[in-house]
């Protein structure tokens, strides 16, 4: 090993276990220590740093106009963080939880969706909305939604969902980079998971609209995202034992959509699963196997099949474990894709 | 159009736009400078005994609610609670000034003011335990769902004391709302509703300094909460939220007013937060001790235990009696909410729509089978 | 003829020509006439009768306080009829527009959706939301959207789409008197459509949850609802020269969904188009494609295929006939369902 | 808690609760009781006479473009037109007062505000003409895009301003909404947010007694929307809104304390919409004809006229000269809007994204393949 290489790892820094929390947290002051036009506003984000702890830090580090602590008003956060950015700001908006987002459902959709392609590209947004999502923490009633369904369906926002701690840092930096509006979905259950990581010198990831494939395999497709990767991975793991080979793909992002690495990897294993924690009904997996079916019907086996939420209101906590995908679900629905024909 | 012959300028006096009719006097509307107070001033001895004896004993028994639901979070019986001690003049007072067929709109700090209203302990605290989102009939007590996402409650006061009124049924609404709660756009629509629909309702705010960790000054530059009132052509009153005497005589006058067909009255009373925002927060991190012990100094119990005890009308046998009633209260909800909730999954399904909807069937009978195939299992172990 | 029928045919009135903005006046005047605690609310729905009229007389006849000018304020005006609702009362509110539901999402989602559930069923909401929704009148910005994905994956609403006049008035008449909240999208561009009606013995519809079939057909099914049903007909008629029977199913709600009728149908031809107007991507037509395709799979010669508007804000006006989905679409998505297999 | 030794109840002085400030003084936020006036009153002798003939022909140039756009709407060159005839003091005034480094944030009625601001007359039309959205770069002129969801420019405003203080520059946003407008959420929200962070932004208020159909009563039962100021804790101000000077003095003494750091201000004009709602609308279902007579008496160009007459700075000649050049301008806009635009479909997939996602490619190239075809075969027709 030359000197050379060993100061630059010096200099990438220790690799240790950081949470996804923390490395939303290191990607937001990397974003604001690196470009002044970054600002971050919401509800608790400043002294008390969010109710999450993920803006901890940033309003003592650049100061309360760099880290707001705003009123108490969803619309009027969105609002004023289109006006900022249609000043050249590059605004960062903190929703408390999953539905306190649908105040701003109005200025989300008809505004910051809407800009760029109103003013034809004179006026981009370059806005990024982060919303603590989905269930899975015992929360009480309007903590624990999944919502992307509704910002899929709205053309002219980006939808990013990480699952890894590498991803939450390197696609929260992409999505402050964008010049385009992020709706950036943080699966609140997976704040706390850990993993090995540099915050000196974080990894870089695929971009926005790349899909990984997290887990390769020959068997079936499994696709997923967000807080339903880790119940895929150990999904994959228990299915060995069944005799399946279960391939992961990890969308990363909603919008932009991967159709190669999904429709690429279906091809391969002719079977497929979506699972997500959504609702299943009008959810993102009838979109994604509608989509996988057009590209590669003649490859399939078996339909489709779906394993999401129930089509009901987010239960109370003690009831979510029913509601929520866990492994045998998904290990269900591999059973159903047809394994007959096969022999 | 033509230049019309005209008098010289200093000839024709200005006349006000056509459609624009003399102002209403905004100064009924507007609030006194500085929160109401009865306790501690001549007005206290002409209030009467028997209530205020009454309020003490809600409010002791508020603040033994408040002690024993946040101990009840330690030993993992109840999920989270947002505590509404030090705010238990307003949560009482706002249950006591209600009648029988009147309506309560709580938010979610407000459990305390649903018991004081009759609610069972324990159905009130079924959210934040977490086995069912609402624990009783909004109907029996008439008390509205504890309300999660902020001021979001208020539009259904307004719309369901409006009903009321058209049906002609004699029905106040009083619906509460936290001081961050009033930055929210469904505050604003709520109240103009009510004030042009002049609906019989009444709109307490509890002014308790913080929003989460979020000071009043970063959520307004009005004069007060108060003062909101005038926009929308309602009386607008303050009160010291620590007074309950005060809080029962301006609500009291809020609801009688409504209900003699004078409209809504915005109430804001000013108060404190002694505890964190709920049991997971840490408010160290946003504010200092020397805040809360001051306010410690202007304790609702406190401040009535001492008119009651000064006039006379307590003592500390009186103050035992209270006390070992409240007690009881709080053993009994200790040993009820030590009981597992008994639940049945199966509920998931049964009230999203009045009739279930094939693709609920369908998940339905899919949960079934789990929950079969699980027992059938855990049977199995147990056999073994 | 016997003197009784003639009676009967007289009391049931004349067919006349009705448009569907009239059938859906006549259906809130009945549902208000025969039960008083009906009540219409909205912006502009008293003295004006509406921006498209259909409330015309209803103030008239039954008083301010059955039909109400309410300040404008969307918001508060659904919050409102929840709170109506919760006193027993019959809200039926107007959204002026599609865009213009966008602010009482909240309201919609966390409430009307939730409230028969959170409590239990102790207080259902007999809500009725009507938006008159989609595109192709020539309206501005904000006012052509067709937001019924968002409502579609929010459990606890129905969602009602009527496309006839017929239906106009029996499916308006369903929604009011049903104890759920319902979201009835009325089509704007098919207000001033014509058909031969009776308003004094309006015929009977198909209740709430049940597709029909307009047209049947052997070649292959079109599944479509709303604004895009004339379309799918006039496709099919314009099929039959190309030699295609095709079969057009209108599914009349999208909440409850019909999934036996359409895939009975798709059973049948074996192969399918749903159409929408809709964007594409995360609208209805994902949902529905992956439905079929998880019911009859072994059925289908083809995948079955989307035709609806594109991923964009809607165009301005003078560009909307390029986005909204025209017959040749439909015709060109026909072709492609792989017919060569068929030789 | 022990109950503690006091003195008797008369003895002490009741406390204010701890955390409780003395009020800002509200009577300073206040809106006197009638709208502010000028022409016609002593006060008119002393306004800038080139300041008035620029108003005086901007106001002329307004309502001929006013009049040409509902014309164009019947020839059918122009979709729908929302007309601020009769609210020109209001649209010219707030263009006026401005500085070209400023900021505007029209409404869906305001193109004329925003032709006064500079922009041009054309390009002004495209989102009512159905060709584009917004004809104009928002940055060219600092005139955010008309906006059609009423309120929702308003935090836009407030969020721009709030940015432009950040960085330092001295930029004033002015923010126009309708008295309907005021009820929505939004601009609860933007008042709240523009007090809270002082932002240097006016909000104007046109007060032209309709939304749509619905009469001013049955919006809001407040004195007046200026006392909306009072709640948010900004100054709120009444104008004549058809007195075009009192209007630029009122906003021009908003813009200057936004200018200074003094914040928001919330002015209220008092005006009439003299057209219906838009072309498509008929007013006779809602209003009477002696109410639309009266305010006839009161336009805005008939008060500046007679003022300026009165005073010999007009005369016979001169607004000769003033109505010729409006009357160019109508020429020069109906001959620019006979001409169709010349719009491209593939247009439709260029600015949804920064990057066209892999769908709209597809899109765009299956949209091109039918825009060839069909240019093929009407080419092979016209060939036949
Ligand atoms: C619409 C909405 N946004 C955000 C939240 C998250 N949240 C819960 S409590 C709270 C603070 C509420 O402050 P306040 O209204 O003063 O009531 P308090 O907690 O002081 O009783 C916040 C931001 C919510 N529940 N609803
Ligand atoms: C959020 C929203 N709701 C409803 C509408 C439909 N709408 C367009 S203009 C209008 C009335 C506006 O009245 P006002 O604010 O007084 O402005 P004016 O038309 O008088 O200028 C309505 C209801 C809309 N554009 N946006
Ligand atoms: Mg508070
Ligand atoms: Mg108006």
């Amino acid at each position: 090993m030359t000197t050379a290489a060993a100061t630059a790892g010096e200099r990438a820094g220790a690799v240790r276990p950081a949470t996804m929390a923390q490395a939303l947290g290191r990607a937001l002051r990397d974003a604001m220590a690196e470009d002044p036009t970054v600002h971050v506003l919401g509800e608790d984000v400043g002294t008390l740093g969010g109710v999450f702890r993920v803006t901890d830090g940033l309003a003592k580090e650049f100061g309360d106009d760099r880290c707001t602590d705003t009123p108490l008003a969803e619309a009027g956060i969105l609002g004023a963080a289109v006006g900022m950015a249609m000043y050249g700001l590059r605004p960062v908006v903190e929703m408390q939880f999953d539905a306190f987002a649908y105040p701003a459902f109005e200025q989300l959709v008809s505004h910051a969706a809407k800009m760029r392609n109103r003013t034809r590209g004179a006026m981009p947004l370059p806005i990024t909305v982060r919303v603590p999502y989905g269930g899975g923490i015992g929360g009480v009633e309007h903590h624990s939604d999944s919502s992307e369904a509704y910002y899929m369906a709205t053309p002219g926002l980006h939808v990013v969902m990480p699952a890894t701690v590498e991803d939450a840092y390197g696609l929260l930096r992409q999505s402050i980079a964008s010049d385009d509006p992020v709706v950036f979905l943080e699966p609140k259950r997976l704040y706390w998971s850990k993993a090995a990581w540099s915050a000196e010198a974080p990894a870089p990831v695929e971009p926005i609209g790349r899909a990984v494939v997290r887990r390769p395999g020959r068997s079936a497709t499994l696709i997923t995202y967000g807080p339903s990767l880790p119940v895929c991975m150990e999904a994959a793991e228990a299915a060995i034992s069944e005799g399946w080979d279960l391939e992961v793909v990890d969308l990363r992002s909603l919008v932009p959509f991967d159709d190669e690495t999904v429709a690429a990897s279906v091809r391969r294993t002719g079977r497929a699963v979506v699972v997500h924690e959504s609702s299943g009904f009008g959810g993102p997996g009838g979109e994604i196997a509608a989509r996988v079916t057009e590209r590669c019907f003649h490859h399939l086996e078996a339909p489709v099949l779906r394993v999401a939420g129930f089509d009901i209101p987010y239960p109370p906590p003690m009831q979510e474990r029913h509601h929520l995908p866990g492994v045998d679900r998904v290990l269900d629905a591999v059973a159903r894709l047809q394994w007959e024909a096969e022999s | 159009m033509t230049v019309q012959e005209l008098p010289g300028a200093a000839a024709y006096r200005p006349t006000p736009p056509p459609a624009w009719k003399p102002l209403t006097d905004p100064a009924p509307l507007l609030p006194d400078p500085e929160p109401y107070r009865v306790l501690g001033t001549d007005a206290a001895a002409h209030a009467d005994p028997e209530l205020l004896l009454r309020l003490y004993g809600e409010l002791v028994r508020g603040r033994r609610y408040n002690t024993q639901a946040t101990a009840l979070t330690r030993q993992g019986r109840l999920a989270v609670y947002p505590s509404s001690t030090g705010q238990e003049a307003c949560e009482v007072a706002a249950a006591l000034v209600l009648e029988e067929r009147d309506w309560l709109f709580p938010s979610y700090r407000d459990t305390l003011a649903a018991v004081a209203r009759g609610l069972d302990p324990v159905d009130a605290l079924t959210l934040l335990r977490g086995d069912r989102h609402t624990g009783y009939d909004p109907r029996e007590h008439r008390i509205a769902p504890l309300c999660t996402p902020l001021a979001t409650q208020l539009p259904h006061a307004v719309g369901l004391a409006h009903a009321a009124r058209l049906k002609g049924d004699d029905v106040v609404a009083l619906a509460m709302v936290g001081d961050g709660g009033t930055s929210e756009g469904d505050f604003h629509e709520a109240l103009n509703f009510a004030a042009v629909w002049r609906a019989p309702v009444v709109f307490l705010v509890q002014n308790n300094g913080f929003a989460i960790s979020v000071p009043l000054a970063k959520q307004t530059a009005a004069p007060s909460l108060a003062h909101k009132a005038v926009g929308y052509g309602m009386p607008g009153r303050l009160v010291d939220g620590n007074d309950a005497v005060a809080v029962h005589q301006v609500l009291g006058e809020a609801v009688a007013r409504a209900r003699r067909g004078g409209g809504p009255t915005l109430v804001e009373a000013v108060t404190y937060r002694m505890e964190a925002h709920t049991n997971a927060d840490d408010a160290t991190r946003y504010r200092g001790d020397s805040e809360v012990e001051a306010w410690r100094q202007h304790d609702p119990i406190l401040l009535l235990e001492r008119d009651l005890t000064g006039r006379g009308l307590l003592d500390e046998e009186r103050i035992g009696t209270v006390r070992e009633a409240a007690e009881r209260m709080a053993a009994g909800l200790r040993e009820q909410m030590n009981a597992d909730p008994v639940l049945d999954p199966m509920d998931l399904f049964t009230h999203v729509y009045e009739q279930q909807t094939g693709q609920l069937r369908e998940q339905a009978a899919r949960l079934r089978d789990e929950l079969e195939a699980e027992h059938d299992e855990s049977g199995a172990e147990e056999r073994r």
